[in-house]
């Protein structure tokens, strides 16, 4: 696999095309919103968390405008939340500790894989982190994920 | 352009910039990024060299044969700088580049709006309600000190308007500068469009209603024979990365009697008379407004660059890199879902085209092309405000400078080609 | 010291000084003016010669390959430069050097004076009657910037005086900071005096008010183990060309919650998130403060100073300096008709020693040290009032660094013990 | 002659030992003096011309602090204009070229000798020229000269 095809998956790809998630959802019942912005590109993402009455993770949904990278990532993680939450949702202890594996996967230059069985389709994901100056337009929907919550 | 442009003998010049000699994933390197920072050829690297391994010492302040030895070639720098841009050696003030420069000249207009200067500075005050005029053009470097200067002073900030082909709107140009118009901002060329303002036009304005001008420099210092004087300009600045030279390092170009009547910007060493612990006195500029150490092998490194651009000749730089903007710009044209920033028919132009790729965000058409080893800047360019007039966040920019090659354009061109089709774009 | 000192390897260090081997006036060059800037290893010359010729492009803007390789390498160089004064990355900025950093400090705290801040700023907000605390010792650089900011704002600047002996009267410090003073800016060693200040003792005195602290770190970086927030200081800056590195590029560090409260000073590239045509946005620390193309090159070849005198090692470093300080201040002490300038008994010191010469003018002085090959400063190194203090306007200056010798020492001192009878001076 | 002795000629010395006009005369008359300032050592000169009626140079006065060379310098230029100027007064125009002539000999390089026939104890300051950090030094009071007159 060359280099930009590691990067540029087919699953990247699709997901930057038929987004998963866009669009934000009502602002029913406990929910959370963060906006990011990157500086370098001008990149936006406003995203909203939903919660249950318990505060776990009901749904992510979002919306802004980015590079494929950027937008596939928002995608594989609204996708992410939506197959793990279940009914009860996900405890935010689970949702920061895929936040920090995903971070340190990505910064770890290509050495830590995302182990697939965890992070579905997003572990496609995990070739961005050899292009270091790719790995802000991956994070930007986790930022704004760990963020929202932290305003939940 | 009815006469054959000067040919340059690339194959010498490229020889002379050792890491344009390199491989990026399997490709040869093909820079295009020169408007955000050039390559510099290795008389300059042997010059900062051989002035650190043989000449460093501290320039005006000491009395010993190596201080006096680097403070003249300290000063010889200076004057070889200012003669590139046609100005005298006290016209020039070192800077640590064009960003330090417009910030130097916003923070001494806001120091002489506060009665900090000299008496003859009170001219520049600016008061509640008068105006700074921008254009919708301007690199963030010449855009925010204006604003922040404009908050510190009450002072309105407003701006010319660009076309849709990129042009400054002049009819705009003239209603905008008005009466309560005191200082008039714009870049010679504009680091997105590429397009030479028309300077003398935009002075004439100015100076009909007593405004100052302040010219970004940046993009024209590397690409035109420029004589900073004759322009008309009162103050300009450039950045020496951007010329072949070493980073850290700009010039602020100012006429005599504007530097001589603003008060300082940084303060410290080097730039006093006499010091109490209650009130210093300024020495006269250009030392008035260079406050402790200098760049100094710096300097030394950018005359060696100005010397090298003036061995090729900048007529002859303009009419190669003027070659490579119409190659660049007429194979852009014929691929599909390409859209030109700023393609004003007829324009005057440096080697630089910035382009929208339907379909296609800037960021992973970027990323295509420096798979194939083509260089080039992907982004705002520090220039949000015109990117949002023409209804895009980002945009890509390919530059040239004088060492590269209608080769390297014709690889550049190709690649642009495959771009939206590796995306799954159709068009 | 009880201990013998750890000697350094001299013959291998000077061999990695290129500019020490010379002749100046038929003898060997003797270069005791460090203070005033250092000489360069060679690791230094060459990490920016390797960054000019591979990895050179824009930083934090491209996302070509080169680009991002610059860009690992520049935030690689502020990890390893925080890293030598006990700082985090993201507490370190980058400045063009000390004058630069303090004046940073002090213009961004007017500018919190007049509201330019986010509400974080307001606490640090200087009005009419606050107080702002130098030394009579001060640098120029660490003087006039806050006179300005006192002028600017209505504060009141105050001073610590200086003792007969050079150090510092705590007594006048516990009474002069006190209700209003706001800021304590002061030198960790002054760059004529050499001797190493109470900081903590200071700090102290400012917490106690609610003062922040501004450290002035030019003098000891270089020659003693720095930990910056070890000493608790708010703010301290220090110039690269000092401590072995490049021209134009100097450190500011900052305590992160005085960062994040501070409005930025220069405005520009790179520095912003939302850019409109009437206001922009701020990055965080550090990059709200860095506007413009950084010194790319330069913080590089700072890294690499600061890895070779981590290499030496900064304990070694500084017994080796403090030994040459001995042996030239007791060398002085014996030769008629020298004064030494703050010569306290027992202080920690670095090895400077300035003195005057009685009957001799130090330009005088200076002039016959240089025929004999010897190096030093000459003037009022920027401390007028200090001068003053002690009824002179200038002095001689030799300062060392880790490159000389005892042998040295010894030149200088042979050549210091034949100014007064060769300008007929009898004693 | 090494550098050295080149620089501090004997003459130099004994001028900067036992200067002449030295000490600030009456402002009686046509009278103008001007206050220069050495920034890097911190050397100062107030010198004071007194014109005669006719507007010529009767005399030239200073005091100040600083370098053997920049005393010296002081102490020639007071002893030229006193030799030179005679019942009449030195002509101001003389009194220009004079100080020109001096200025280029001192920035040549060594290139330019003062000739001795017009410049007298003076012209031992040439090797002033070769040493161009103390070029400023040798020109502190012939630049008050020059401001004096231009104010008187
Ligand atoms: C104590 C001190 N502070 C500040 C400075 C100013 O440093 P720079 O000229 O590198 O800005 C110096 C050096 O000149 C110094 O010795
Ligand atoms: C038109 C223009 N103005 C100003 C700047 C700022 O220059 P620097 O970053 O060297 O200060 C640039 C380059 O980034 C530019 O292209």
């Amino acid at each position: 696999m060359s280099g930009l095809e590691s990067l540029y998956q087919e699953l990247i790809l699709d997901h930057s095309k038929r987004p998963q998630g866009k669009g934000l959802a009502d602002e029913d019942g406990r929910n959370a919103t963060s906006h990011q912005r990157n500086p370098i590109c001008g990149d936006e993402i406003t995203l909203r968390v939903r919660l249950t009455a318990d505060g776990a993770v009901r749904d992510v949904t979002w919306d802004g405008a980015g590079c494929s990278i950027s937008q596939a990532s928002a995608s594989m993680l609204a996708s992410l939340v939506a197959e793990d939450a279940g009914d009860d949702g996900m405890p935010q202890a689970s949702a920061s500790a895929l936040i920090d594996g995903f971070r340190e996967a990505l910064r770890s230059r290509g050495t830590l894989p995302l182990d697939e069985e965890v992070y579905g389709d997003a572990a496609a994901l995990s070739g961005v982190s050899k292009f270091t100056a790719r790995v802000k337009c991956a994070m930007l929907a986790w930022v704004a994920f760990e963020d929202a919550m932290a305003r939940a | 352009m009815s006469s054959p442009a000067p040919v340059l003998d690339l194959a010498a010049i490229r020889a002379d910039f050792p890491l344009l000699h390199q491989e990026v994933n399997g490709a040869p390197l093909v820079y295009l990024d020169s408007a955000a920072t050039s390559q510099k050829p290795q008389a300059v690297i042997d010059a900062e060299v051989s002035f650190l391994t043989r000449s460093n010492a501290a320039v005006h302040r000491g009395a010993h044969t190596l201080a006096a030895e680097a403070t003249e070639l300290f000063e010889d720098a200076r004057a070889t700088v200012a003669g590139f841009v046609g100005a005298a050696p006290e016209q020039l003030v070192w800077t640590s580049g064009a960003t330090a420069g417009i910030n130097l000249v916003a923070y001494a207009l806001g120091n002489a709006s506060i009665g900090r200067g000299a008496p003859a500075s009170a001219p520049f005050a600016l008061r509640p309600g008068d105006e700074i005029v921008v254009t919708e053009s301007e690199h963030h470097a010449n855009l925010i000190p204006w604003q922040e200067l404009a908050a510190r002073t009450g002072a309105v900030l407003r701006h010319i308007s660009v076309q849709d082909d990129g042009s400054l709107d002049m009819n705009a140009a003239a209603s905008v500068i008005g009466s309560r118009t005191r200082v008039v901002a714009f870049p010679h060329v504009s680091n997105v469009l590429g397009i030479v303002n028309p300077v003398a036009d935009l002075v004439a304005l100015a100076r009909s209603v007593g405004a100052i001008t302040v010219l970004d420099a940046c993009q024209s210092a590397p690409h035109l024979p420029l004589d900073l004087p004759a322009l008309g300009v009162d103050l300009a600045v450039f950045s020496g990365h951007k010329m072949l030279g070493p980073y850290a390092i700009g010039g602020l170009f100012g006429r005599s009697e504007v530097l001589e009547a603003l008060p300082p910007f940084l303060t410290g060493g080097s730039m006093i008379t006499t010091v109490t612990l209650d009130e210093a006195q300024y020495l006269p500029p250009p030392q008035r407004f260079e406050a402790g150490t200098q760049p100094v092998s710096q300097a030394v490194g950018l005359a060696a660059a100005v010397r090298y651009l003036e061995g090729v000749g900048m007529d002859a730089v303009h009419a190669h890199e003027r070659a490579l903007e119409r190659q660049m710009g007429d194979g852009l044209r014929s691929i599909p879902g390409i859209r030109l920033l700023g393609d004003a028919p007829g324009a005057e132009r440096v080697g630089l085209w910035a382009f929208d790729v339907e379909g296609v965000h800037a960021h992973d058409a970027g990323q295509f092309l420096d798979s194939r080893g083509v260089a080039v800047r992907v982004g705002h360019h520090c220039a949000q405000p015109l990117h949002r007039r023409f209804g895009i966040t980002a945009s890509v920019r390919a530059s040239a400078a004088l060492y590269n090659t209608a080769d390297e354009v014709d690889v550049f061109l190709d690649a642009v080609s495959g771009i939206r089709s590796f995306f799954g774009v159709t068009s």
